[in-house]
């Protein structure tokens, strides 16, 4: 049950008001038709889904309707930190392993 | 390997059960096998139970980070069914309750299915137009099936709530007579002791930390244990399978989510049947112990901690309430998480990959324990052959690039 | 328009409406008000969606010269006056309620702004409630409807001024904490019938009325 | 019979104060302050049950949680409670009670099942046999599952309710025992806020049983003072009756407290539960520790019992259960059990100590008492039938395993047993902290935290009064300090407290038998399912060797009590086995609940009419009273047919679709979404979500549009208004309204956020009446005169403002029966003013009232599909025959349009939309029925597709269904054939899936 700190409304608040929006900072292709299928199945389809830190979006849906980032690790579903679309994360996996 | 019988317990008895034999070998891993199966839960066992006894591929082993069936096999509401919508699904799953029907047997171990039957309430009209089209599909596949009213559910579930004026009243069911439940652990005891019986190596407590690769080809994987060589490696590690994936240089089109369950205290046996709803997202069995055994959708976001959100478990309790007003005051003993690998379209991964020699098995979402000896046939027969088996051809990997999905989502909402 | 125009608010069908299980509890209670727990829809009103850029101090003028309230700029804070309130619902999103007419006010709104914004009438689409009564019974009410910490603006008549967005049930509504120690609560009103419904059980326990 | 076993003494019970319950259909009395154990244990009742595999008589060996024999039926009816532990029922006036197991009754069991048969059953004997011949295994398991369960559920309605309280605190203490009470005290003065919560009926824990005092008062006397202190501070909540089951993520505790349980009846006020759902900033852990049972041969007869329980009972409660009691030790703590006894005026038969030389302070008292001490020694066997007549004695080696001399038989009725304490490290290890075996208290301790709590007291390894009191007095302050209250330094002083100085305690988890564990009668370490030491050694004989799958061959801990009293001596029987340490074997890992949790308390409030909101649009209660049947639509109630008189649905709906094609028909379409869009890039952005242009949508006008997931597959479609310069209207679908305003959000503001576009829901300002036919336009200009509503000045796909019934709206020409269409936009407030206006003005063409469903089959003889019903996530554009819709020359690559150019996507024999009439028009196909082309075929059938939609026309005088079929489009004329389940066959030709006004004219009504 995720205590979740919204970077918008500046509160930790509860997972409810939250939904999961899936892997972060993946940019849509510019060209979406100068790529192979493959290269298409692999934006849509495939994802990093790591065990460990995991950067992803959050919905406040049931609040400021504002989507933003999370670091989490997803063994022990520590929220690492909530950082806003644009911003960049301060924590990441390879940092983490150093 | 001594049989298990009515009679061998009566001797063992005499004797004090001083006697048994062990149900498998503690083998010390070789140095190379034919086949290496990393995953020692049910469908990485009865993989390798399939390669040795269909396919004759003996030298063979099974290794487990853990214990054998400790993932989701230990985990789930162990609910089966075939009445799958889609034709690839349905004839996947099919064939596994085909085998289910005589596993006992052909293990020589007790695994407890029990055809009690299935019922999917539909809950709206358009819940109705998909049981009506699920229904039909199956019968026409040749899978038992009929769509049923509320008074009959009512027959078959008579504590079941089919008033009108509920919020979201029952307005019929698909019913599956074949379908029901087994008992989890013993899939993966019986399946070990075959496979152990016919010469495969169980190698528990020993976790794969890397697959090792030479010009694109799979030539064994790195152990906790050491390296063990092996032209071939067939992951089937529900729950990790990204994880696994990734020593390999793979990405999988699947998100790890935990999937949560309950049960009650035992109690009087009040509920002969499986009863499962999209719609309010619940559900229910009564285990020969007595509990009831509840199941609830997958949780939000990705999680490999084995544990989900509470307010899943709040959700899918009022869903049970409501369709079962009396089970209010039975109490909740035990409720756990295990870690489902689920796939944009809700149907597993059984294929070949860009590196020769390395297969997959994963991705069963909520849908993998019923799919236990089925995935664990077509897989076998994949990696004996190189070559996809027929019924596991439309669920190879390279669908997600194609286009060629095959979306249980759209008729069953949860494919569970 | 005239008179002879019917209006309903969102919440008509439940006026005069209670709940209330335990004649004993309601004796506690049985000064000046009867039920611990009152809840009084206010009368059809405008509410726009405002949406701009908060930290554009035009902007911020331009509304406040309009409302004449300023613009709450910190999350989770509204702003009011006699005849209007402005609640902060996001980083560029709020939420006006006035006694104003709302095309007017929109009209007199859009003049005075410039550059992006977004103004929305939304006054057919919610309504505003007051929750008033017993300390305990407003505390243990908003505890059972809403995951959000209400404990965390303490004392409400010294942090009047606060609200949020939150759950309500299964719904959702803005609580605003007011300076009597009532809460405001403004939600959509194809919700209203659940939203009744949940107070009137929620409350049940002190005594509950619904008026107008 | 009497009370007989009642003591008195001074206890916490009054015993003047007489409550009468039955058990068993038997009249008893018990007295105010009893648990239903205590009354139990004082009317003499040694069988409480029987055991769940062997159906072996058992008694009460526990005082609370751990309970795991007196499982009762309490009440009767639809208030009936299955499986509550005696020992954790509060004793009420007439108050029902029932042994859950036991055929015809508890103390005569014809399911008992010893010796012989007994045997025939070890762990795992089910996997072995019943295999054969296959198909009985369902007769078997029908008999198998006559033994299952333990109470009965109730059959009826639960006629409670059950609320939920979202808590949020600085602190938070589960248990109020010495350690918790502080605790909550130092947090509470440094002006935290607190909340002290524990499952017992009153707070103070074991203090509530002891004889000790504190700072020169009775323990209890100081415990009372402490309570009212607590009470004291505004900051502070005190929870009584209220089980900490589970704790799960950030610090979020769920609590369930039994408000109405103790008064028996079902009260007619608030609720029977309720459950906190905790969120605290810090959490104490004062649980406590449980006295772990020494296991021997048939140490479950009745009147074997934990010593502490012995005490509480006696000192607590005022009862002592037996005359002759043999104390079974292997530590100093259990020595007051003897005293207390000996103080209660009952014999001491002897204290068997496992340890050749006790030698503490207590140990000395006792002997100065004449309590006989046999060192160096264990009961090894307990016998008896209903109750313990005896006890086997023998002496020990050194480490307890082997029998050293002659066995000595003491006769007796009870026999108190401790083998040392276990913390009750449950709730940490729901945490994920692994717990650590400690070889100084012999026991597993909490691992290192993972979240932001710590255990203080014994469940923390600390046994000591004063030990414990000084934990949990610097675990509150230093909780405080961490969630930001206070400086973290402890104010009150520490109590006097006069405690005995212990010997070190012996570690003994299996008392040796003169025959090997797998011969010697039943040494039994999980009671409740009845798995002794010899199942465990089996398990290993078998193979296995981690203690999940001991735990899963042998059910052990598996029980209602969880295994509180067996785990640790099953480990460590199974680490023997195994020849390692109990380090090397580990525990188990506790999950919730702690201890059994009410369904329903669970469920809370949102049950029955509160499941779900019911959304309602501003015309629900007309549609009431017109008594139209309602469709389920997401959550919304949408009116599905308006039935007159007798009507059937089918007579309802050919009359209201008649009615719309013939004159004119109201629809109540306020549920639509609908997003207000407004900003520079509007245009922009919408062209870039629609497969379809806006870039040139002028103010006034309105477009069709479809919306793609990223995939190519149809999610959503409606109509989108140009409203103004950068200002948009967009239509959703009913269902589909909120995931559409996430998905642009999710656009805007993660990819594009430099796209300058803002979004508002606006669906519940707007009340949207639809009147649809040729007399659409004389209804609606009898109540407008402000818009031109001639055929070319307001045009199909036009939208106006004007006034209707004296209201401001927004009228749209658009149409989705293909008949001439207004959808009249007013604020919800107007909503039913204007619909009444409407209907007034109707009359005279006998405006009609229609539902969903002929909504529906409207827009199906139009061939018009329904996204969700026609489409099922696996559908383009193409495949439903809309190609038109999609911008091929849009120089953005708009959502989804990649997809479509798959190898997959553009597949020949793709499933396409298409219509279909059947042979005989009377028939209707089911809607969901498989379509194959040639119905003789074995099966497994080759399916080519399916029935999406079917109705019957009243228009067309025939019936007519949408169906996606296999190449569908190259098909027409074809005949196919849907198998139905009822046997029969039906025939329909694939014809194109427009079936009225192909041309489109039938709104241009002039």
């Amino acid at each position: 049950m995720l205590l979740i700190h919204c970077p918008h409304c500046r509160e930790d608040r509860e997972e409810e008001e939250y939904s999961y929006s899936g892997e972060a900072h993946i940019v849509r292709p510019l060209e979406p038709e100068a790529l192979s299928d493959q290269e298409w199945g692999d934006y849509l389809f495939f994802r990093k889904n790591p065990k460990g830190i995991h950067h992803e979006m959050w919905y406040h849906a049931v609040g400021c309707r504002r989507y933003f980032y999370a670091t989490r690790n997803t063994l022990s579903y520590e929220i690492i930190e909530t950082y806003k679309v644009g911003e960049q994360p301060q924590v990441s996996a390879q940092g983490a392993a150093q | 390997m001594k049989k298990y019988s009515g009679f061998s317990l009566f001797k063992n008895a005499l004797s004090y059960h001083e006697n048994w034999q062990k149900l498998w070998r503690s083998p010390k891993p070789k140095d190379y096998y034919d086949v290496i199966v990393v995953g020692g839960g049910g469908h990485g066992l009865a993989t390798a139970y399939y390669l040795a006894k269909v396919h004759g591929i003996t030298k063979v082993a099974v290794i487990e980070k853990g214990y054998l069936g400790g993932g989701n096999t230990a985990r789930n509401t162990t609910i089966i069914r075939s009445n799958y919508l889609w034709d690839e699904a349905a004839q996947l799953y099919e064939l596994s309750l085909k085998l289910w029907e005589g596993l006992s047997q052909e293990l020589n171990y007790n695994v407890m299915f029990s055809q009690r039957g299935v019922l999917n309430l539909g809950h709206n009209l358009q819940d109705m137009r998909d049981i009506e089209r699920r229904v039909n599909a199956n019968r026409l596949n040749g899978i038992d099936g009929e769509v049923v009213t509320p008074e009959r559910v009512k027959e078959i579930a008579p504590l079941i709530n089919i008033s009108k004026d509920c919020r979201y009243p029952i307005l019929g069911a698909s019913w599956q007579p074949r379908g029901g439940t087994a008992r989890h652990d013993a899939v993966a005891w019986g399946y070990a002791r075959g496979a152990d019986a016919l010469g495969v190596d169980l190698i528990q407590e020993t976790e794969v930390i890397g697959i090792r690769r030479k010009n694109g080809s799979v030539v064994g994987v790195e152990t906790t244990q050491g390296f063990i060589g092996s032209r071939k490696v067939a992951c089937v590690t529900a729950g990790n399978s990204g994880v696994v994936a990734a020593m390999a240089g793979l990405r999988l089109p699947v998100e790890s989510r935990p999937l949560q369950a309950l049960v009650s205290e035992p109690v009087k046996p009040c509920l002969d049947t499986v009863v499962m709803s999209n719609a309010v997202h619940g559900y229910i069995s009564q285990s020969d112990k007595g509990d009831l055994v509840i199941g609830a959708g997958v949780d939000g976001y990705n999680g490999y901690g084995q544990r989900g959100s509470f307010h899943v478990i709040e959700h899918t309790l009022q869903a049970i309430c409501e369709l079962f007003p009396a089970f209010s005051r039975v109490r909740m003993n035990r409720q756990w998480g295990g870690v489902v690998d689920t796939c944009p379209d809700a149907c597993p991964i059984i294929s070949k990959t860009s590196v020769d020699g390395l297969y997959f098995n994963c991705g069963w979402g909520t849908g993998g324990f019923k799919a236990t000896p089925g995935s664990g046939y077509v897989f076998a027969d994949t990696v004996a052959n190189d070559h996809p088996h027929p019924l596991a051809a439309a669920f190879n990997v390279d669908r997600f690039n194609t286009g060629a999905l095959i979306d249980e989502h759209g008729a069953a909402g949860v494919a569970h | 328009m005239s008179n002879n125009i019917k209006q309903e608010t969102p919440l008509q069908y439940f006026h005069k409406l209670s709940s209330h299980a335990n004649s004993q509890r309601a004796e506690l209670f049985n000064g000046e008000v009867e039920f611990a727990l009152v809840v009084k829809e206010a009368p059809i009103s405008t509410f726009l969606s405002l949406r701009g850029n908060g930290a554009d101090n035009a902007f911020c003028a331009a509304v406040a010269e309009v409302l004449g309230v300023p613009v709450p700029t910190e999350p989770g804070t509204y702003h009011s006056s006699k005849e209007a309130s402005i609640y902060w619902l996001g980083p560029d999103e709020w939420m006006l309620f006035s006694s104003m007419d709302a095309s007017s006010l929109e009209a007199r709104l859009r003049a005075s702004l410039s550059g992006h914004i977004a103004i929305a009438d939304i006054s057919g689409g919610q309504t505003l409630i007051n929750l008033r009564g017993d300390q305990l019974a407003l505390e243990v009410v908003l505890k059972k409807s809403s995951v959000y910490d209400f404990g965390a603006w303490a004392d409400a008549s010294a942090n009047a001024g606060r609200c949020v967005q939150s759950s309500f049930g299964k719904a959702s509504a803005v609580v605003a904490n007011k300076s009597d120690g009532s809460y405001d609560l403004i939600f959509r009103r194809s919700y209203a019938d659940y939203i009744a419904q949940w107070l009137l059980h929620a409350g049940e326990e002190f005594g509950c009325r619904i008026e107008s | 019979m009497s009370q007989i076993n009642r003591l008195n003494t001074g206890a916490r019970t009054d015993s003047t104060s007489r409550i009468n319950f039955t058990y068993n259909g038997k009249q008893m009395q018990g007295v105010v302050g009893d648990t239903l154990a205590s009354a139990l244990l004082a009317n003499g009742v040694n069988v409480v049950g029987r055991s769940f595999k062997y159906s072996r008589p058992r008694g009460i060996v526990g005082h609370g949680a751990e309970e795991p024999n007196a499982i009762m039926q309490i009440g009767s009816g639809a208030a009936t409670v299955p499986n509550l532990k005696a020992t954790q029922v509060e004793l009420y006036e007439g108050l029902e009670s029932a042994s859950v197991n036991g055929w015809p009754n508890v103390n005569f069991d014809l399911m008992s099942i010893t010796g012989w048969f007994g045997r025939m059953m070890p762990p795992g004997f089910y996997y072995k046999t019943f295999m054969y011949p296959a198909k009985l295994w369902m007769t078997y398991e029908h008999f198998i599952r006559k033994a299952a369960g333990l109470g009965s559920a109730p059959v009826q309605d639960d006629p409670d309710s059950y609320d939920k309280l979202n808590q949020h605190c600085d602190v938070l203490v589960v248990g109020a025992g010495p350690a918790g009470l502080v605790a909550a005290r130092e947090a509470a003065r440094a002006g935290a806020r607190v909340i002290i919560a524990d499952e017992q009926s009153e707070f103070g824990g074991s203090l509530l049983a002891s004889i000790n005092s504190i700072d020169g008062q009775v323990a209890t006397s100081w415990v009372d003072e402490l309570v009212a202190e607590l009470e004291s501070f505004s900051n502070v909540q005190t929870l009584p009756r209220s089980t900490a089951f589970g704790y799960y993520d950030h610090n979020f505790l769920g609590i369930l407290q039994r408000r109405t349980d103790h008064l028996g009846i079902s009260a007619d006020s608030g609720s029977r539960q309720r459950l906190h759902r905790v969120r605290a900033k810090r959490v104490i852990l004062a649980t406590g520790a449980f006295e772990r049972p020494l296991v021997f041969a048939q140490n479950d007869i009745p009147g074997v019992m934990q010593a502490s329980s012995v005490s509480t009972y006696i000192n607590r409660y005022g009862v002592a259960p037996g005359n002759r009691m043999i104390l079974f030790t292997t530590n100093d703590n259990a020595y007051q059990t003897a005293i207390d006894w000996h103080r209660a005026g009952r014999a001491v038969v002897a204290v068997v100590d496992s340890r050749s030389a006790p030698s503490g302070e207590i140990v000395a008292v006792a002997q100065e008492m004449g309590i006989r001490v046999i060192a160096g020694s264990g009961v090894i066997e307990a016998q008896g039938g209903k109750r313990v007549r005896r006890a086997l004695v023998a002496p020990l080696n050194g480490d307890g395993t082997e029998i050293t001399g002659v066995v000595e038989k003491l006769a007796c009725d009870l026999i108190a047993c401790s083998g040392g304490w276990s913390p009750a490290i449950h709730l940490s290890s729901h945490t994920g902290a692994k717990p650590v075996w400690d070889e100084t208290i012999i026991g597993f301790k909490p691992g290192q935290s993972v979240q932001k709590e710590r255990s203080a007291g014994a469940c923390g390894g600390t046994y000591s009064l004063a030990g414990c009191i000084a934990e949990g007095a610097s675990a509150g302050a230093e909780a405080a300090k961490l969630a930001g209250c206070g400086d973290g330094t402890v104010h009150f002083p520490m109590p006097q407290i006069k405690e005995f100085s212990e010997q070190p305690a012996q570690a003994l988890f299996l008392v040796p038998h003169t025959k090997a564990t797998s011969r010697a009668p039943s040494q039994f370490v999980d009671m409740q399912l009845d798995v002794s030491a010899s199942g465990i050694e089996l398990a290993v004989r078998e193979g296995f060797k981690s203690v999940e799958h001991i735990k899963r061959y042998t059910a052990m801990g598996f029980g209602t009590d969880q295994g509180k009293l067996g785990n640790i001596n099953g480990m460590a029987i199974l680490a023997n086995a195994l020849g390692q340490s109990i380090e090397q074997t580990g525990t188990t890992i506790f999950r919730p609940s702690y201890s059994p949790t009410t369904f329903g308390a669970i469920a809370g409030a949102d049950v029955g009419a509160l499941f779900d909101p019911e959304r309602y649009t501003a015309v629900h209660r007309w549609h009431q009273e017109q008594g139209a049947a309602f469709e389920d639509v997401g959550q919304w109630k949408r009116p599905w047919y308006f039935p007159r008189g007798g009507e059937s649905m089918q007579d309802a709906v050919n009359r209201e679709c008649l009615a719309v094609r013939n004159s004119v028909g109201i629809l109540d379409a306020s549920t639509l979404g609908k997003i207000d869009i407004q900003g520079p890039d509007a245009a922009e952005f919408i062209t870039r979500m629609y497969t379809n242009s806006y870039l040139k949508l002028a103010p006034g006008k309105c477009r069709y549009g479809v919306m793609l997931k990223e995939d190519g597959m149809i999610f959503d479609d409606g109509v989108c208004a140009c409203i103004g310069d950068n200002h948009y209207l967009m239509f959703t679908t009913t269902g589909g309204a909120a995931g559409v305003l996430a998905w642009l959000e999710l656009w805007q503001q993660t990819e594009w956020p430099d796209l300058q576009v803002y979004f508002t829901s606006v669906t519940d300002h707007w009340t949207t009446a639809t009147i649809t036919g040729p007399n659409a336009r004389k209804v609606l200009a009898k109540v407008c005169d402000d818009i031109e509503l001639a055929n070319d000045a307001f045009q199909f796909m036009d939208w106006r403002d004007g006034t209707v019934a004296g209201v401001a709206a927004r009228v749209f020409r658009i149409s989705f029966t293909g008949e001439l269409t207004y959808e009249i936009n007013v604020p919800a407030h107007y909503g039913r003013h204007v619909w009444e206006a409407l209907i007034a003005a109707g009359e005279e063409f006998d405006i009609t009232p229609y539902g969903t469903e002929s909504m529906h089959v409207l827009r199906a003889e139009k061939g018009f599909i329904i996204v969700g019903q026609d489409t099922d996530g696996s559908m383009t554009p193409a495949d439903m025959n809309m190609d038109w819709v999609v911008g091929k020359n849009k120089t953005f690559s708009f959502i989804g349009k990649r997809s479509l150019q798959r190898s997959d996507s553009v597949r020949k024999n793709r499933k396409q939309l298409v219509g279909l009439k059947t042979v005989n028009g009377t028939q209707v196909l089911p809607e969901g029925a498989q379509v194959v082309f040639d119905p003789e075929q074995k099966i497994p059938m080759s399916m080519q597709g399916h029935v999406t939609s079917s109705y019957f026309s009243s228009n067309l005088g025939h019936s007519i269904a949408l169906a996606v079929v296999k190449g569908g489009h190259g098909l027409l004329g074809k005949t196919v054939y849907c198998p139905l389940a009822d046997g029969r066959t039906i025939a329909a030709e694939i014809v194109s899936s427009v079936f009225y006004d192909p041309k489109g004219e039938r709104q241009n009504v002039e």
